[in-house]
């Protein structure tokens, strides 16, 4: 039941996307933007219905699964156990959670890709994304046999991905990334070394209420990932810590940007929170408090560095989702290395299991290298690889001519010529 | 007759209305404008980046006035409307032909 | 507690039906619909306190409750046992779950009737519907007594609606119907055959983000209606299948409207959606995936004919009131008796009653036409009843001159009109 | 769990808060009340870690805490037992809800000061609010040794505020007020008896439906403050309660103010349906729902009398947060005293302690004036107190020069002068 | 050549469109606007209180006609836009002395 | 003195902008209108069902010139604004009596 509540939480950050993404989209394209999170949401439900889930949480080799360790296969959720492994999970609620994630994860990218790509565009990498991408590159972390999978392949630690900074987060940045270099940016962009910046955003009210929806969902995200309610103060733990992070993350944008201009930057406070939350998706199990203030507060630092850097690149991602799943996300895998307590071990179903070889300790709490070099090599394999395959993905759709719309239709806006409409078609002078 | 525009600050449109009404004027028209001129626009800041916003938010008056009064309606609105600033605006003076009340169908300076 | 979740949870949905309705709405009655929001809520819950509950969920005869078994009456909830029938929760608890039902149902109506009822009127057919309609045609089904409750009347199947379908969806549907057309169209709506279209919506940030919200609490709707949280493989089943007809619902709705304009109707896709999950609220504890699946894309093509249909008979609902709720829910009804896999059978607090004769079985997996005759006579039974009383309410409120607005308020708005100002009030012209 | 689950809910108030305050905001200060929304969360997450928790919740003396009662500190979270106290709940779990509340507090007083206060301002009195006020003057009634913490101090009936009409509401509405007399109005706010009235709000869609998020949140507020989803039952009236108060609270405000202007009046029912929440807040354990409906339907009215007195005291309050939280605050801890059945005693972890000395009676159940007394000195310690220092705090802020900005800047308006942005920068003729 | 303007009220603009359309015009320009005159604003209520918005939304119609036609347009306006209520707007009739059709080039009476 | 007005699409300001600009031209007052003319307006889709929008969404361009650069200021407008499709929009030339900078009280030519 706790993962189901936990589920439930996860899905409406659905509702937060749409907000935060279409807030910072132009008022031209905030239709399209709404039903991809609508379209995205739907397909991801039925591609991980016919296999997406397979292939993550199948058993099969260390690159991909397919179903129970028998060899039956769980494609269109059949032949499924009452419980999933030994979670003591229904497997279909398991299934709700981890289509919840998987939804995240596909929404991310559109965030970066908005303004100028084709809705058959959109449908296809979204295709690639919920279908191929992040079903075989989750397995790899979080597949029952998933060769990153609490392996310790360097030395004696294991990769450790929480809740998904890497699964979920790098993943969908990296995929945000290859599609907004392979579509360039939006028609009339400038960027700050040619004189210009960032175009303007329609609603801030919706996209900062969005970030604190998704914050809500973040709830679910985190404290619901140990999979059971037992785990008492395990569950605390990562709820705390979820919520620290996001107040150092939000506050350490606000502060690190406020020099530059003399402004208190709202915009840079939303990405700043929703940065401390993914970093602390990886590491909330394990960090005390003061761990994940700080590594949140350095999060909310590196999205507006990461900003830059994509400023600088002419990178055209509208609403960050870089900066903040892809860029954080890393930070926050690599944080585990560094701030890990040494105190907690695996979640089990009762409780961490804190036996000698088990705990997770950090380089600043005397665990040395290995576990941050653990965290390196697991988010580096699962980063690189699905940046470069999500660049071959974004060129087959540009090869289709779907991935981007002609001059016309992105100057006058997507709404009208794919949808048919705009967004706010009710003017006073139209219809009094 | 003329139709006077004005092109002023927005947030100077409730004084510039309230001295134009003690002068007798008791109609008019606003639009909300966006004005390009030597006041340049401003920088906005938007994730730690900024970006240059060209235009100005004005509001524009249309007042329809008797030839006596121009020149009197004219210095109430500058006299409201300044601030010594770049960017108080401009007062445009175009004829006007004819005016017609559309209610009772009255034509030139009684329908004003 | 699990009731409580999801009683806050389907309460939530107050939220989504706001936005629904307010972003489907033109701008000059946001406020009326955002007030007729809150007020059926109001009024809801103090007359389901004073009599609605009783009535309903009291024992009594066939037609309608009153008390308990013994004979007390639940009349402003007094006499209530500690926990309600056999089913271990609450009796408060489930008073407030099924206040957030009824609730559900009347804001229902006010989606069709939008744009040029008065609030007089609504306030008369408010308490028509939640005092009066809902809680009297629900004992039919629900009620401890109701004579479709659980009696195998028609060969040995007994009339199943998990979480309503037919009580909530299609008696709100229905009455929405008799609203319409009793209120007549808004001035200026021309329909297709006379040249004309839908009016515009005011913002379609808020109706999508609205249907999200909807869906959301909708996870409190089909898998509270368990009641209990120990049947977790049903809890659990009930929650991914409500996912996958919401999803194949909104595919559907999208793609069977895209070769009409060859645009991507996002508009569609929200109806789509919440069709799929008014479809799957009858069935949702008895159908596998696949069957989520296909019945909900079923429904996603469903509401769009049904939109037509209205648009053809000249009846104007605004929001899509009928097409989504009252034809979807009785397709919903009816597909029960269609895709029961004949796996399940009646919920009990610990998981499904199995037992020969309980489980339930639909057309397509062998179990004959039974479980689809009685499906439609309960369907049929409550659907025709409530229309006919509907009808009779509407007219009677319009007897009284309160129903529909003069023609000047309707034009400049309602809301300036009966509300005293308008939803923006605040443009820059007028206050900078 | 049940704690967790509570405080997400009670965190999502926030994003209730954002659309309330900013929708009933002028367009000119949205940035600014959104951004102050989340910083102030920010701030509360940070300071709550650091002292506010160990001052409010530790051993200490009755008007401070510090840690356990051995004389540890808690300071930083440090020292931390698993669970606190004699509750059962993880005490990182109790930590979340608390930040929470307390969270809730210092956004009420924002609601008051908005459209003038400088930001720099606004992170001093927020400083002082969730880092001083609210957990010293949180501890005299919630803090184990606090002085008003179930002391008999009148006769035999101790002060009880369950969920914290006194603590939450009457401490954020009475510092609200401090902040809104020593600013003094907005620029061109004329008041009733100078032939003027409020200014406009720029979005009733969002503070509507933001009043329904609150609503939803509420039910994390006093449900969660039962602390344990054992006390079914408690839970359950918790609730009922709740709703029915909020109903009662929206109706009144409604059907009270009809008469003035015959308008029915969506700002004044969404003020009523949350001060008939606030009102419940503290009683609603030991009322019945008779009772909760009269005194939620009293608080509708108080809302608007409030209101009134602030505007003939030429008090400038945008969103009503004195009327709403103060004036109900105060009228809700004192209801208790009048409607408690005298049926129930103290929460336990599984139920009510209903031992003869507990038990909880009011005046018009028979229970004399001891405990409308006991509120009485409770309530009024706490908000006259809290006042005095908050006037004390606004004047302090105020010598700095940072409480309210200059008049260009009031009248241009805060976003573009603050955040350098407005919210909604993309109109139609600046990019097309 | 001259240019008509036209403040109606709002909700009349479906319908003065359509007459003008039936009269020949075809073309026209429109703008919100907000009017202030005799027509007094109205009353809005807020969370109980009182407040005055004063000014009335109106629509502007810009209308480029042939000299000839003057007479005819004023009076197809007028018709369709009457409610014998105050506000009913005004009519401005403006020296035109030149117009040009972007598309194609043409001057005159011909680019109308 | 003129003022001319020019009726033109969108998403062409800015081309229009920076080329009068160019040509000495600083200050103009932008408005956002509807049109209605030949360029029939546009069909939208809503559930399924299609109606018909029958404005279309332009740009108003109010600039003040000296009698000596109108010819040069038309001609601008019509190169960068044209893209040779129906509703490219018009340009209307009116006289203009009288212009006055608020800020500093010039007069004539001298205030544009
Ligand atoms: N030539 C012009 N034609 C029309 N409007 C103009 C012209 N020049 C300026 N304006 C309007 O007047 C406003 C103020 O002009 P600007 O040059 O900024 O300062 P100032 O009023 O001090 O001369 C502009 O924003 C624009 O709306
Ligand atoms: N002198 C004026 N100059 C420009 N516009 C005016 C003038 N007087 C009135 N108007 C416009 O005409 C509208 C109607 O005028 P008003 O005095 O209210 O009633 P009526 O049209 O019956 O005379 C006003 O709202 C305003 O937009
Ligand atoms: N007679 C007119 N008076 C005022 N504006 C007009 C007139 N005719 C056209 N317009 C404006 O010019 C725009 C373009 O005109 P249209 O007839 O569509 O195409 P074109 O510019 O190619 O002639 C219209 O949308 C309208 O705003």
């Amino acid at each position: 039941m706790w993962v189901l509540v936990t589920a439930f939480l996860v899905f409406f950050m659905q509702a937060g996307f749409m907000f935060l993404e279409a807030g910072f989209a132009r008022e031209r394209e905030t239709v399209n933007v709404l039903l991809e999170g609508i379209v995205d949401t739907c397909l991801c439900g039925i591609l991980f219905y016919a296999w997406g889930f397979a292939w993550m949480f199948g058993h099969g080799n260390g690159l991909i699964g397919w179903g129970d360790a028998a060899g039956h296969s769980w494609y269109c959720l059949q032949n499924l156990p009452d419980t999933y492994e030994s979670t003591g999970v229904a497997t279909l609620a398991f299934f709700l959670f981890q289509f919840a994630f998987a939804d995240t994860c596909s929404t991310i990218t559109s965030g970066a890709m908005l303004g100028r790509t084709g809705f058959w565009g959109d449908l296809w990498y979204s295709i690639g994304v919920s279908g191929f991408l992040y079903p075989i590159f989750g397995h790899w972390a979080w597949g029952p046999d998933g060769w990153l999978n609490s392996i310790p392949f360097w030395k004696a630690a294991p990769f450790h991905d929480f809740a998904g900074s890497t699964v979920v987060h790098t993943i969908g940045g990296m995929i945000a990334l290859a599609g907004a270099i392979v579509l360039g940016p939006r028609l009339g962009r400038k960027f700050k070394r040619d004189g210009g910046g960032p175009m303007p955003y329609h609603n801030m009210t919706i996209a900062s209420v969005g970030a604190v929806i998704l914050w809500f969902g973040w709830y679910g995200f985190n404290p619901g990932s140990t999979l059971s309610a037992m785990d008492i103060a395990g569950v605390a733990r990562v709820a705390a810590n979820t919520t620290l992070a996001a107040c150092a993350g939000g506050l350490g944008a606000l502060i690190f940007v406020y020099p530059r201009s003399k402004k208190w930057d709202c915009g840079a406070t939303v990405n700043g929170l929703l940065a401390g939350l993914v970093a602390i998706t990886c590491p909330c199990y394990w960090v005390s408090p003061l761990g994940a203030i700080i590594l949140g507060a350095v999060a909310g630092v590196i999205v507006i560095l990461a900003t830059d850097l994509l400023e600088y690149l002419r990178i055209d991602d509208p609403c960050g989702a870089w900066p903040v799943h892809g860029a954080c996300g890393i930070w926050g895998t690599l944080s585990l290395g560094l701030f890990a307590t040494g105190q907690f071990g695996a979640p089990t179903p009762t409780g961490a299991d804190n036996s000698a070889g088990a705990v997770v300790k950090g380089l600043f709490y005397g665990g040395g290298t290995d576990q941050l070099v653990a965290q390196f090599i697991g988010n580096a394999a699962i980063g690189i690889g699905v940046f470069a395959v999500a660049m071959v993905l974004m060129y087959a759709v540009k090869a289709t001519g779907t991935l981007r719309v002609a001059k016309e239709i992105e100057i006058e806006g997507l709404d009208l010529h794919e949808h048919g409409g705009t967004a706010y078609p009710d003017t006073r002078s139209s219809t009094h | 007759m003329k139709l006077i525009i004005a092109i002023i600050k927005p947030f100077k449109l409730d004084e510039v209305k309230a001295a134009l009404s003690t002068s007798g004027v008791d109609g008019m028209t606003v639009t909300e404008v966006n004005g390009f001129g030597r006041q340049k626009g401003h920088t906005e800041v938007y994730r730690g980046s900024e970006y240059t916003v060209d235009f100005v938010p004005k509001a524009k008056l249309e007042i329809a006035v008797p030839d006596a009064v121009v020149a009197k309606v004219v210095d109430v609105i500058i006299k409201a409307a300044k601030t010594d600033k770049i960017g108080d605006g401009k007062i445009f003076v175009l004829p006007l032909e004819e005016v017609i009340r559309i209610r009772t169908g009255e034509t030139g300076e009684s329908a004003i």
